[in-house]
């Protein structure tokens, strides 16, 4: 079996652990604004790159990081290569920045890229991203490779020119196989992505690494957008306590019940 | 071979009873608690190992009798001139052993001294509870509930927030008080507390001292409930938890006293307690000298004893000079708690001041030697089986419990220097 | 900007490998110690050692200095003391015990692996222990100490605790009742200083599996969970020729100035985790019934500042330590007493003063300041523990003598 | 007659065929869309046989059905069920289709959308037909801001969060047509090894979107298995603040509050909690908190969005019941 060629799509996050109040809304931007915290990975996309890692240890290979945006943080991609990664594309411009893309520009993007990058065996990418908790990019792109995929992965293996993948379900997994290519997108219970050596971390520099401009992949992003944010409102943050009477207290419990369906809180 | 007695006490006003108390807790101290002690901090939450010698020194010997009238099967302490030497001298010899037990079993007389001490003595609230303390070899734990979540140590501070901070309310209901609220961290509680003194508000955030209200609450009453012990750095024999008290329902008359007199009375068990608990840092320290005497001799330098080193000598006269000096302020202070005749009331905002200053004056220099002598020891300063790193580890709680130094500080302040709105 | 980077350090000296590998333990401590300490609180078994193979095997801290060829990371310049420090201040800021144990393992690297003078005999005997598998490697160290027996050879006052014979096929050591400064049961290797008679003391790599090394029970002492100390003897112990590290002081000086780094960042690295803890506290705690918030009252704001201020030298104490050894000709180099003087003074200056600070943090704090769940009783045990071990202050002071005022008999 | 630029629902069939939960509540929702924007409900189901299907979908308001039927439809299969949809879409000419966002609805709708190269909108909360396209409203950035999506194109899809609509009641009276839509299935790529079950594991408190916890004012362990079964029904875990805990009452895994977990889940309900400074830094970040508390002044309440005051032990049932009807449980 030739080496494995393995790509992991990741996204650059402001990291969702910030405190909420950091969180500036500009509606008539509609842009949201993270005042003072950290970029980061997306979770997810951390526990596609362990999977991967675990998959090039076990069956061999090499792994490719992808990632589109703009501003993309030297320091969290060198953090990221160093657990374990061989090479860096990235398609970066002002105009792949969060608010100028959606789903479709973004997978778009990322199969552009792949044809230039590629071909790859296995393709991993995070079950969905922290900030627009979408999930579509991943599933997305295996539809515009027209490649097979498994979403919601809890364990990935390949022998051969086949993978297994244990995907999470509510009570438990179920085991799905199919033959490479194949586009796996997963879920944290795969493991966290382990921590880098220091010789690992002094490597990650000398990695190669390309970056490309949408224009080199032939593509305009704002045009490829399809669903695009009209409104952004922050929430009322502060607390007005509404107590809820009732005749007896059941009837105050059915009555809370009610408000809270009608309120879409449940 | 020098020995702990050694160390000054003040002969000329020793009190004769206390001739007696000494050797017995001594004896006590060597055979009951010594030879257990260093598996009590793993025995924090059961009490299996610490229990025994309480039960025997309270119980079988008779202490959690002290403050009561003979009249009563007490041993009439609470009547005596010499009630807080006594107590100094039977806190030194307990710490000695452990301030942990020394803390759990002083404090269960601590309350009762609100209505056992002349000039306050409340004769029938004295006869209501001295069956349950006299009539009984069981180890009787008692505990004053003052501190609250939300206040820190700060509501002792009563002259300047006049009790305004309490939460838990007192609410007369016909012939009985219906008490609310949630308590923290008093000694002897985390499940153990058979009789509470809680320091409770007939009217939340009233800044008039006749709203502080001393109530007695039998531990067992419906409505109390105590959580377990917290863990702590040490201080394994001195239990501490969440009390919370709902709808709880005692007699008009387990008030202490009443309107302004609780609030006085409250600050004078505060008083006793800044004087009287420098008996257990003094304690502690002389426990601390005794195997510091065996390191300092067994062990080598320059191969001589370690105490012939000169820069060493430096350190440990350091030591004996701290432990002389607050051996003669705690006795001071407990004298001065003695003769009212001669200081003036144990509650007045000077006796607070004194007191406060004196407990964290002793208190900041017996840290300051307690450590340097700990280090010294090298790395068999922190080996538990030579039992000083325990004692350094107890200290500190005694500092915090009763309110920080920050406290004893703004208090000594304010009447030093005549504060207004300190 | 996180909290820690109010407390100012020579950011620029660090390599950006430095700082990206102590944003990545800072990452791993959090997620793996401190997010897990009220549940496994000090447990050896459930949340130590799993964190101690983390740091040392999985990370690699044990194979930082020996060389690529014996499976090591060769980052053995002498500015490799940025990175100790960088590294052991996160360690220290999660558990001051896994800072302690690692700074024995990269203190003993610096002194045996550092470029230039790694001699090839000693590097291949020792550097699999540390590098071979996946498996922590503890070291600990027997060093002079007080001990009972009067008439023991001594290295500035201090008996020396075991005694070396050289023969045809190496060494043979022996001593009783050893007390080593960590890890008695369960040390992988011990650098052991022993006295040679008539001759310089030689200090001897000692593989903890070493026939003729008995361990004695692990003691209960106040701090370190993770080091689980025992006494040790030494009987007619076989060790090869080749794992004699150097004769005589200088080396020994060397191996010491590298560990009180170590002990410095983890001390700084624990104050951190102290600064957290009394800010958090500041900004919720209400005094006086008025409302007033602990941090804004003119008493204990003080003493919140004086805390700051000791806690901001402190770092930049460790910092200086670590730029002394990255460059001890900067500081004209007068060898390596004058390195280990500094050391010894800025670690012991840094100790006295974390348990100042921690005192005044544990007043302002009352009972929560003392109890088990609000984590600070913790570092305040652990730091004195260390504290300890690195010897009596009051007679680091003769050291301190010794160098400014050149003492003979002293 | 099937009209064009309608509502189009995504039925989400049991195994044994028939319309789930979800569905229902989907065909409550595009009534509502479709009479606000005059177009037609409609429908379509994939499985191997749809009959009883279209005749229930139809009773619940759908006015067209289309079925696409075949033994390989059995089990879902991602590649055979979105060629089939992309077929009726095509059929159908809808300006809305709706999914449930479902374990399968997450799988199978950004394909479709992707297939369809028609925008879409996941986990939307609420819906509303502006200008005679669909705009859909999620929280982004985890709860800090709430976003309107409209598609530029048609259809515009959009999977929506279990519990967002009222469920369609079903009335055999109602009309409907039924559609038959060919498909030639692909040959499938996937291969289903069969499901490993594992006995409900408990929500971490960290994921989950609901938590309940119980406070000391619970009295003991036994109250911690009402909770569960509220935790249970809304999908969510069991928390705890200190007391009940330290009373062995709940894992100490589960105290929620600084010296426990941090929790940030959409909705926190507080059982008997009083609110200690302690625990409510551990929930500041929950969307919404709920109170039940017999103590009117309890600081609790001070915090939170909803309350009751009132004894848990009879407020708990009076809840529990209602919330089992909504969700037709």
């Amino acid at each position: 079996m030739a080496e494995l060629n393995i790509l992991v799509c990741v996204k650059q996050v402001p990291d969702p652990e910030g405190p909420p109040s950091a969180f500036e809304v500009d509606s008539a931007a509609r842009k949201v604004t993270p005042k003072g915290i950290p970029p980061v990975l997306s979770p997810f996309d951390e526990n596609a790159l362990e999977a991967a890692i675990r998959v090039k240890e076990a069956a061999g290979g090499s792994i490719t990081m992808l990632s589109v945006g703009n501003n993309l943080s030297k320091a969290v991609m060198l953090k990221a290569l160093a657990s374990g990664a061989d090479r860096l594309v990235t398609v970066e411009d002002p105009s792949c920045d969060q608010e100028g893309l959606d789903a479709f520009a973004t997978a778009s993007l990322l199969a552009a890229a792949v044809r230039k990058a590629g071909p790859f065996d296995l393709i991993l990418t995070g079950r969905q991203a922290a900030d627009t908790n979408a999930g579509q990019v991943g599933l997305g792109l295996a539809q515009l490779l027209s490649i097979p995929a498994v979403s919601v992965a809890g364990k990935v293996e390949v022998n051969g020119g086949t993978a297994r993948v244990e995907t999470v379900l509510p009570d438990g997994y179920e085991v799905v196989e199919a033959s490479l290519p194949l586009l796996v997108t997963v879920s944290h219970e795969v493991g966290d992505l382990r921590y880098p050596s220091l010789m690992a971390i002094k490597k990650a520099k000398t990695l190669p690494m390309e970056t490309f401009k949408p224009a080199d992949l032939g593509m305009e992003p704002g045009s490829l957008v399809i669903n695009e944010i009209t409104e952004l409102t922050a929430p009322n943050r502060e607390r007005r306590c509404r107590l809820v009477e009732g005749e007896s207290p059941e009837d105050a419990g059915a009555k809370l019940a009610a408000l809270l369906k009608e309120d879409k809180i449940i | 071979m020098r020995t702990i007695d050694d160390i000054t006490r003040p002969l000329d006003y020793l009190p004769p009873a206390a001739q007696i108390l000494s050797p017995i807790i001594r004896n006590w101290a060597d055979n009951e608690v010594i030879p257990y002690r260093r598996q009590f901090d793993e025995d924090w939450e059961d009490h299996t190992l610490i229990h025994p010698p309480g039960k025997k020194l309270l119980g079988e010997y008779g202490i959690q009798k002290l403050l009561f009238p003979v009249d009563l099967g007490g041993m009439g302490f609470g009547e005596s001139d010499y009630a807080f030497t006594s107590m100094f001298i039977l806190g030194e010899e307990m710490a000695r052993a452990d301030s942990g037990l020394a803390v759990g079993l002083g404090v269960t007389l601590w309350p009762l001294m609100s209505i056992a001490l002349k000039p306050h003595v409340n004769r029938r609230l004295l006869e209501e509870f001295a069956p349950l303390y006299c009539n009984t070899t069981e180890m009787i734990s008692g505990a004053l509930c003052m501190t609250e979540p939300q206040g820190g140590a700060d509501i002792e501070n009563v002259e300047l927030l006049k009790g305004s901070t309490i939460q838990t309310t007192a609410v007369r209901d016909g012939d009985e008080w219906v008490i609310n609220g949630h308590k923290l961290w008093p000694s002897n509680t985390g499940g153990m507390a058979d009789l509470l003194v809680v320091v409770c508000t007939t009217n939340p955030g009233s800044r008039d001292p006749a709203d502080v209200t001393l109530i007695f609450v039998p531990g067992d009453l419906p409505g109390v409930t105590q959580s377990g012990p917290y863990e702590k750095a040490g201080m394994a024999c001195d239990k501490n938890g969440d009390v919370w008290l709902e709808n709880v329902r005692v007699p008009l008359w387990y008030r202490a006293h009443g309107p302004g007199k609780d609030a006085l009375f409250f600050l004078d068990i505060i008083s006793i307690a800044s004087g009287v608990t420098i008996s257990f840092t003094s304690g502690m320290m002389m426990n601390v000298y005794e195997r510091l005497l065996e390191f300092v001799n067994e062990t080598k330098l320059h191969g001589r004893p370690l105490k012939e080193n000169d820069a060493v000598a430096g350190v440990l006269a350091d030591y004996t000079a701290t432990l002389e000096v607050i051996r003669i302020v705690g006795y001071q202070a407990a004298r001065m708690l003695d003769r009212s005749d001669l200081y003036g009331e144990r509650w007045s905002p000077e006796m607070m001041a004194k007191m406060r200053s004196y407990r964290y004056f002793t208190m900041d220099r017996c840290l300051d030697v307690m450590g340097k002598v700990m280090n010294l020891m090298e790395a068999y300063g922190a080996d538990r089986d030579r039992d000083i790193e325990k004692h350094w580890r107890d200290i500190k709680m005694n500092q915090l419990w009763l309110g920080g130094k920050q406290l004893c500080q703004i208090e000594a302040a304010r009447w030093f220097f005549e504060c207004e709105t300190l | 900007m996180s909290d820690q980077d109010l407390f100012a350090y020579p950011r620029g000296r660090l390599h950006a490998a430095d700082k990206d590998l102590a944003a990545s333990l800072q990452a791993m401590v959090q997620k793996e110690v401190m997010d897990k300490r009220l549940e496994l609180k000090e447990d050896y078994d459930g949340l130590l050692a799993p964190s101690l193979a983390r740091l040392m095997a999985e990370v690699g801290l044990q194979k930082m200095f020996w060389p690529e060829k014996l499976g090591g990371e060769e980052h053995n310049e002498p500015e490799a003391a940025y990175t100790v420090a960088a590294a052991l201040e996160q360690i220290g800021r999660a558990d001051v015990g896994l800072a302690f144990l690692a700074a024995h393992s990269l203190a003993l690297q610096a002194a045996v692996a550092a470029k230039g003078s790694c001699r090839e005999e000693l590097c291949a005997a020792v550097a699999p222990l540390f590098c071979e598998g996946n498996r922590p490697l503890i070291v600990s160290f027997v060093l002079p100490a007080m001990s009972q027996d009067g008439g023991a050879p001594e290295w500035r006052g201090k008996g020396i605790q075991v005694r070396a014979k050289s023969g045809p096929e190496g060494w043979t050591l022996s001593g009783k009742a050893v007390r080593p400064t960590c890890s008695g049961a369960d040390a992988g290797l011990f650098g052991v200083l022993c006295a040679v008679d008539g001759e310089e003391p030689a200090f001897i790599l000692v593989p903890g599996d070493s026939h003729g090394i008995s361990r004695e029970k692990e003691f209960l002492k106040t701090g370190l969970a993770a080091s689980r100390n025992a006494d040790l003897d030494f009987e007619g112990v076989k060790v090869p020729a080749a794992n004699c590290a150097w004769r005589g002081e200088e080396g020994f000086l060397n191996l010491l100035s590298w560990f009180y780094l170590g002990l410095a960042a983890a001390g700084s690295g624990a104050l951190l985790a102290v600064y957290e803890i009394i800010k958090e506290w500041g900004d919720n705690r209400v005094i006086k019934g008025r409302g007033q918030v602990f941090k804004e009252n003119p008493l204990t704001a003080a003493l919140m500042g004086e805390i700051a201020k000791e806690i901001a030298v402190d770092r930049l104490l460790a910092y200086n330590l670590a730029d002394i050894l990255s460059d001890p000709q900067a500081y004209g180099d007068d060898g390596p007493l004058a390195v280990f003087t500094s050391a010894l003074m800025l670690v012991h200056h840094i100790y006295v003063s974390a348990e100042y600070t921690i005192h005044r943090t544990m007043e302002l704090m009352a009972s929560a300041g003392y109890a088990r769940e609000w984590q600070l009783e913790r570092y305040w045990r652990d730091l004195k523990t260390v504290q300890c071990y690195l010897g009596a202050y009051e007679l680091a002071k003769h050291d301190f003598a010794r160098r400014f005022y050149h003492t003979k008999t002293l | 007659m099937a009209e064009k630029e309608g509502i189009l629902v995504i039925a989400e069939l049991s195994p044994a065929g028939a319309p789930d939960a979800v569905t229902l509540e989907l065909l409550g929702l595009g009534a509502r869309l479709a009479a606000s924007s005059g177009k037609q409900l409609q429908a379509a189901a994939v499985g191997i046989d749809t009959a009883s299907a279209a005749a229930t979908l139809i009773a619940s308001g759908a006015a067209a059905v289309f079925t696409v039927e075949g033994s390989a439809y059995a089990a879902y299969d991602p590649d055979l069920h979105v060629t089939a949809l992309e077929k009726v879409v095509e059929e159908a000419g809808p300006s809305a289709v709706l999914v449930g966002n479902t374990t399968v609805g997450q799988d199978l709708v950004p394909r479709l959308a992707f297939a369809l190269k028609a925008g879409l909108t996941t986990d939307a909360v609420s819906l509303e037909m502006k200008g005679g396209a669909l705009a859909s409203t999620k929280p982004v950035y985890g709860g800090n801001a709430m976003a309107v999506f409209v598609s530029r194109g048609k259809p515009a899809l959009a999977s929506v969060r279990p519990g967002a609509g009222d469920p369609a009641k079903p009335d055999a009276s109602r009309t409907g047509e039924t559609v038959k839509v060919d498909v030639e299935a692909p040959s499938p790529r996937l291969s289903f090894g069969g499901k490993v079950l594992e006995e409900g594991g408990d929500v971490r408190l960290e994921e989950a979107r609901v938590i309940v916890s119980g406070g000391r004012g619970l009295g003991g362990a036994e109250g911690f298995e009402q909770l569960r079964e509220l935790a249970r029904l809304l999908g969510g875990a069991v928390g705890a603040s200190r007391p009940p805990v330290d009373a062995g009452w709940w894992p100490s895994t589960q105290q929620v509050g600084i010296t426990g977990k941090i929790v940030s889940p959409e909705v926190y309900v507080a059982v008997a909690i009083s609110g200690s400074s302690q625990h409510l830094s551990g929930i500041s970040d929950s969307r919404v908190i709920v109170a039940i508390n017999k103590d009117p002044e309890a600081y609790i309440f001070k915090v939170s969005d909803y309350g009751v005051v009132g004894e848990w032990q009879q407020v708990l049932p009076g809840l529990s019941s209602r919330i089992r009807e909504i969700l037709g449980v």
